[in-house]
């Protein structure tokens, strides 16, 4: 597909500063789980922050994306204030689902951002739910559901494939393989380990990526986005990547080298669009070292505003059980 | 007022609210092209075309979560499950999804859902197609469960549910879709949670629900004849449950049955028991009793009669009542 | 697999029997159900019975079956008596299950078959756990599953052709694609209607085959069989075959051609089984003669001896929820 | 006599019926190499092999349904769900099948399977981790619903689990899992459907079930400073209930709460309380309280504290129970 071009010196910085953000709020969260300042538990993203940079900048305010445990870094590129991601993790009322929700569960619907959930394997009929309400409407909008390599394995996964190929929905279907399901490995998620391929049995088109390459993954996205908002049908893509944390913050992570995460330490995309974006003379070190300061400021601003937010009363928490007539 | 079966109330109803909204819209397996398995959704597909009637895959938990996932986002979804007890495939959804997306977002959406489905004995297919399960549901928070008892029931209350902001669960009771019964030409609504008096009486309380409003006013008549006065309270819904209008009654009778189609244990009787000798035990005259179901699946064929409760269980239980006074 | 080689004379006799067997049998249960004499109702295998009439002859004891819900040529292959199974699908008391489970959920565990259900794609995980019994005793015994094409878009398809490939579990999975899923054509069921192909997203071999030709169905099946018993793991056979009447018996069937229907009978394999038998020099006409005399003598006393049974008493229907320590 | 966490508890008892019996073997998400994302199930692996203990892929209906399959052709499945909370998912094989397949085959299989899995609050990860479910499980006929109230129940009550022929549903309380208490060194087993008069008491009767035991120790302690005497039963199991212990209770204290971790309608308490205004109604000398959680999901974070039951509302409910007489 020709309309997708190199990637234009603007958006790279957009791309940039939603990595950016993206990084340091997980670095920043987890400090605050290993500090003791979190209820519950904490699913970092980090090392796998590019999908969600991009999403932010590729996608239109029509579009719903149903994010996975861990698309902090897609709620941030979207627009939702750091504080109250912050605030909703940490369970507190200023947080964007009054603080019920957490880190799991936490949903911006004015932005596009719901079907978070805690099930894994839950968000695909959610986010076919999402995408039959854009070819309802006959809207210009489509939807995108994240998910993980361990998903894949879950029946929903294949009904929505299905589902969404027969009725030529526009949803693109986004699995970050991190070639981990918690503890477990890919090979042992199953045998054919070429997730993209899947694709072929729903008469879909599917590929893979190097998630740590952002012209690849910046490319597959857009072209996947583009077949979806022309009437083309879904497509899944493949974004090989890796998390560089436990399956949750404190996991004690007895199941992979130590060896295996420095390798892909080492080719952080973080730097290397830091470096580009200075080469290709889009912003200079001191422009770059400026919007960095600006999100520090931003993000220890969050923090504060987060933590000074009580937690729920025990009115709030018992009220949006039901809707009442004529409610919302 | 005409005659109406029990199975075109429900076609009505859902035609009514298509026409009204164009957000509702209906999916399930072979509910479009071929009108349902059971005829309930005849003549839609011509009235409504294929974006807003659609059949579907044998894909429970996708065609489930899609109307949560479009009722989130604004749109009315009827999703038609064949047979309720395919509904412990889409349970994730409903219990997880539809029940709590509300909530666990702090109130940023509300899913005005229905899961219709075929619920109960009658066709004597066993028992993987017989089966009620309206406790399930009533169980957790932030469902709605509603079993109409007959066609007038069937048609307000669907209609209701359709409107509903909240997710509803919609019982058809198979073995009444033959049932006819008269109905107002023009439109009515039934609101969800109100139990309905079905029968007046002085003696004994018969709180049922779904089918068993139908035995119940068969026992009534019955034992009328012996000069016994058997109030009938149609619960309607099994959540919300109407407990003013039920401990209205208790208080006047001083004598309570619950009969439900289901087993006893954890069904709607229990909450039904709960309630009264939590709110009420003091003007209880006799035991609480229940009729329902015997607590074994459904098997086939004719032998779901020695299984199922009928009229002669509700005539023998108000003896039974009337004795332990 | 050079080990498969063309059918011998005995067991084309053999499968000729149980052919015959089962499509007298599904006639016979058909005009009962049309005279009013079955409760409830009746899915008519007829048009699709030789699948059931190989896996009588191409599996050992020690296999177990899961049958679906047109596989009554399968129970009749695997020598259940007719009258037994006639009388399950009264609900009478010598019937399989005492009358209680009835056609959907008829089974005869003495003879490997098990994990019928009323619930489409349930099946699936029961089979599984079948192949995993054979894998955990190391027995020579396989197992087999049967579906039909609607089964394949519910998750437990998906979940279990993982499975089976991952552990390379001794399991056949047996799609009888009869081009309708109730009144639903394929073609609104998914939109790759390629079914055998979909074994490639496991990582297993999938093969399509004419249903109406016995030797290449046989063929594929044997393969199939060897394979899985020879420790080389699952495989998916898609047999395409058709099933005469409606869905149920006393569908209107408005959804498909009669000319369809007729095509597909003109091809009816069973004539053509009988013809080769004769030409083959194998059994002459009156020895066919006198094998079908006997099957319909067997049927009618099958017949009478169930319809002699009596239904399941209250205390009958009272047992058996639970269970007793020790008890079996 | 040893000191035992509840977490230990269970895999003791895995171990030592693993080594007792051959057939029996365990399946779940990450139980093998990596010991249980709890670690209920660490050193297994090591001592049994990866025939018999496996790690599974994300996949619970199928897990849950090759436990049905291979139950039914003999073997012991110990199958882990990580959370009660996707149950749901498994749904149709342990409503539908496991717990019907003896009865729908005439009586031709058992279905000896261990359905383990964490339940209730205590971690703090909201709703989709906190579920307490036993009142879906005890209204399905065919099932056991087991609760263990401490390490010493776990480990007994596991062990009669993994031996009954039938399919039970096993509730790791999750709050429970560093408690340690004494249990014997020796082997021992609980049978499943005996209540345990946890405490003998006069004046109330709080029947309480899993995590909801240890509450009621706690406020029996509390009454008991004020001369109350609470009798605490520990119901044990959710099915099959043990009426006799209870009614016992209630015939001699005259007054019943009943509390559990999971909402009330359609719950435990529904149930007991059914069961007394059937059979000892003109026993009670107060109405019948329920202690439970808010008819709400459960919230993440600390806020699970307000909608879920405590001490503090059994005293309370004891409280009112009494002046209620
Ligand atoms: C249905 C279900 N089963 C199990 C879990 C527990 N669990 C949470 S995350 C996870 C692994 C998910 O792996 P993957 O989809 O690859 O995402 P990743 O965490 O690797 O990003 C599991 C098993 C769950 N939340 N839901
Ligand atoms: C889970 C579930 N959904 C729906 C049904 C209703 N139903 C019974 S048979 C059937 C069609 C099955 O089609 P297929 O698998 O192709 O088998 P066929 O009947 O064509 O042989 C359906 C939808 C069911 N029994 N179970
Ligand atoms: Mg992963
Ligand atoms: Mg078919």
């Amino acid at each position: 597909m020709s309309e997708i071009h190199a990637i234009d010196g603007n958006t790279l910085t957009e791309i940039y500063r939603n990595f950016y953000l993206a990084r340091r709020f997980e670095e920043i969260l987890s400090d605050m789980f290993r500090r003791g300042e979190i209820d519950g538990w904490l699913h970092s993203g980090i090392g796998q922050e590019l999908v969600g940079s991009i999403l932010g900048v590729a996608l239109t305010s029509q579009d719903y994306i149903v994010p996975y445990h861990r698309s902090k870094a897609t709620f941030l590129s979207r627009g939702v204030p750091p504080h109250a991601l912050i605030a909703e993790i940490l369970g507190r009322q200023s947080g964007l689902c009054g603080g019920v929700g957490g880190e799991a569960h936490a949903a911006d619907v004015s932005r596009g951002i719901f079907g978070s959930t805690g099930v894994i394997g839950a968000g695909f009929p959610l986010a076919l739910g999402a995408a039959f309400k854009q070819f309802y409407q006959a809207t210009e909008g489509i939807a995108v559901c994240g998910f993980g390599d361990g998903a894949t394995t879950r029946g929903s996964f294949h009904e929505c494939m299905n589902l969404a190929a027969l009725w030529n929905l526009p949803l693109v279907f986004i699995c970050e393989n991190n070639l981990y399901s918690e503890m477990t490995p890919l090979r042992k998620e199953m045998k054919e380990t070429r997730i993209a391929k899947k694709a072929d049995a729903y008469g879909m088109p599917g590929v893979a990526v190097d998630g740590y390459d952002l012209d690849t993954t910046y490319r597959a996205l857009q072209e996947a986005f583009v077949r979806a908002r022309s009437g083309q049908g879904p497509s899944l893509v493949e974004v090989k990547t890796y998390r560089w944390h436990g399956h949750y913050e404190g996991d004690p992570e007895e199941y992979r080298d130590k060896g295996e995460v420095d390798s892909w330490q080492k080719r952080d995309p973080l730097p290397v669009l830091r470096q580009r974006i200075q080469d290709e003379g889009i912003l200079d070190a001191f422009n770059l070292d400026q919007s960095e300061k600006d999100i520090e400021e931003l993000l220890s601003q969050a923090v504060a505003s987060a933590k000074a937010s009580p937690f729920p009363t025990r009115e709030n928490l018992l009220i949006n059980v039901y809707a009442q007539e004529g409610s919302m | 007022m005409s005659q109406l079966s029990y199975r075109r109330a429900i076609t009505q109803a859902i035609d009514e609210e298509m026409a009204r909204n164009p957000d509702v819209f209906l999916i399930g397996e072979d509910v479009a092209e071929s009108g349902g398995a059971f005829g309930l959704t005849r003549g839609l597909l011509a009235r409504y075309g294929d974006r807003r009637v659609r059949d579907t895959p044998i894909s429970e938990e996708a065609i489930v979560g899609l109307g949560v996932g479009a009722a989130a986002l604004g749109l009315r979804p009827i999703v038609e499950i064949m047979f309720m007890d395919f509904m412990y495939l889409a349970m994730d959804q409903i219990a997880n999804h539809a029940a709590k997306m509300r909530y666990m977002y702090g109130g940023q959406v509300q899913i005005p859902l229905v899961v219709r489905t075929l619920s109960g004995g009658g066709f004597r297919a066993g028992m993987h197609h017989s089966q009620s399960l309206e406790s399930l549901f009533g169980h957790i928070p932030g469902l709605k469960v509603v079993m109409p008892s007959d066609a007038y029931e069937a048609k307000g209350l669907l209609k209701s549910s359709i409107r509903d902001p909240n997710p509803v669960i919609f019982m058809e009771q198979k073995s009444l879709l033959g049932a006819k019964v008269s109905v107002p030409d023009d439109e009515y609504l039934i609101p969800l949670g109100l139990a309905h008096v079905q029968r007046p009486g002085s003696d004994v309380t018969v709180v049922a629900i779904g089918i068993m409003v139908q035995h119940a006013r068969l026992a009534a008549e019955e034992l009328f004849k012996e000069g016994i006065e058997v109030e009938v309270v149609d619960a309607r819904t099994a959540m919300p449950i109407d407990s003013e209008t039920i401990l209205a009654s208790v208080k006047k009778t001083h004598r309570l049955i619950v009969a439900h189609e289901a087993p006893a244990p954890f069904g709607f009787g229990a909450e039904i028991a709960a309630l009264i000798a939590e709110k009420a035990l003091y003007y209880l005259d006799a035991p609480i009793i229940r009729v329902t179901s015997q607590f074994t699946p459904v098997p086939v064929g004719r032998s779901e009669d020695y299984i199922l409760p009928g009229a002669k269980d509700i005539v023998d239980a108000v003896h039974r009542s009337l004795k332990g006074g």
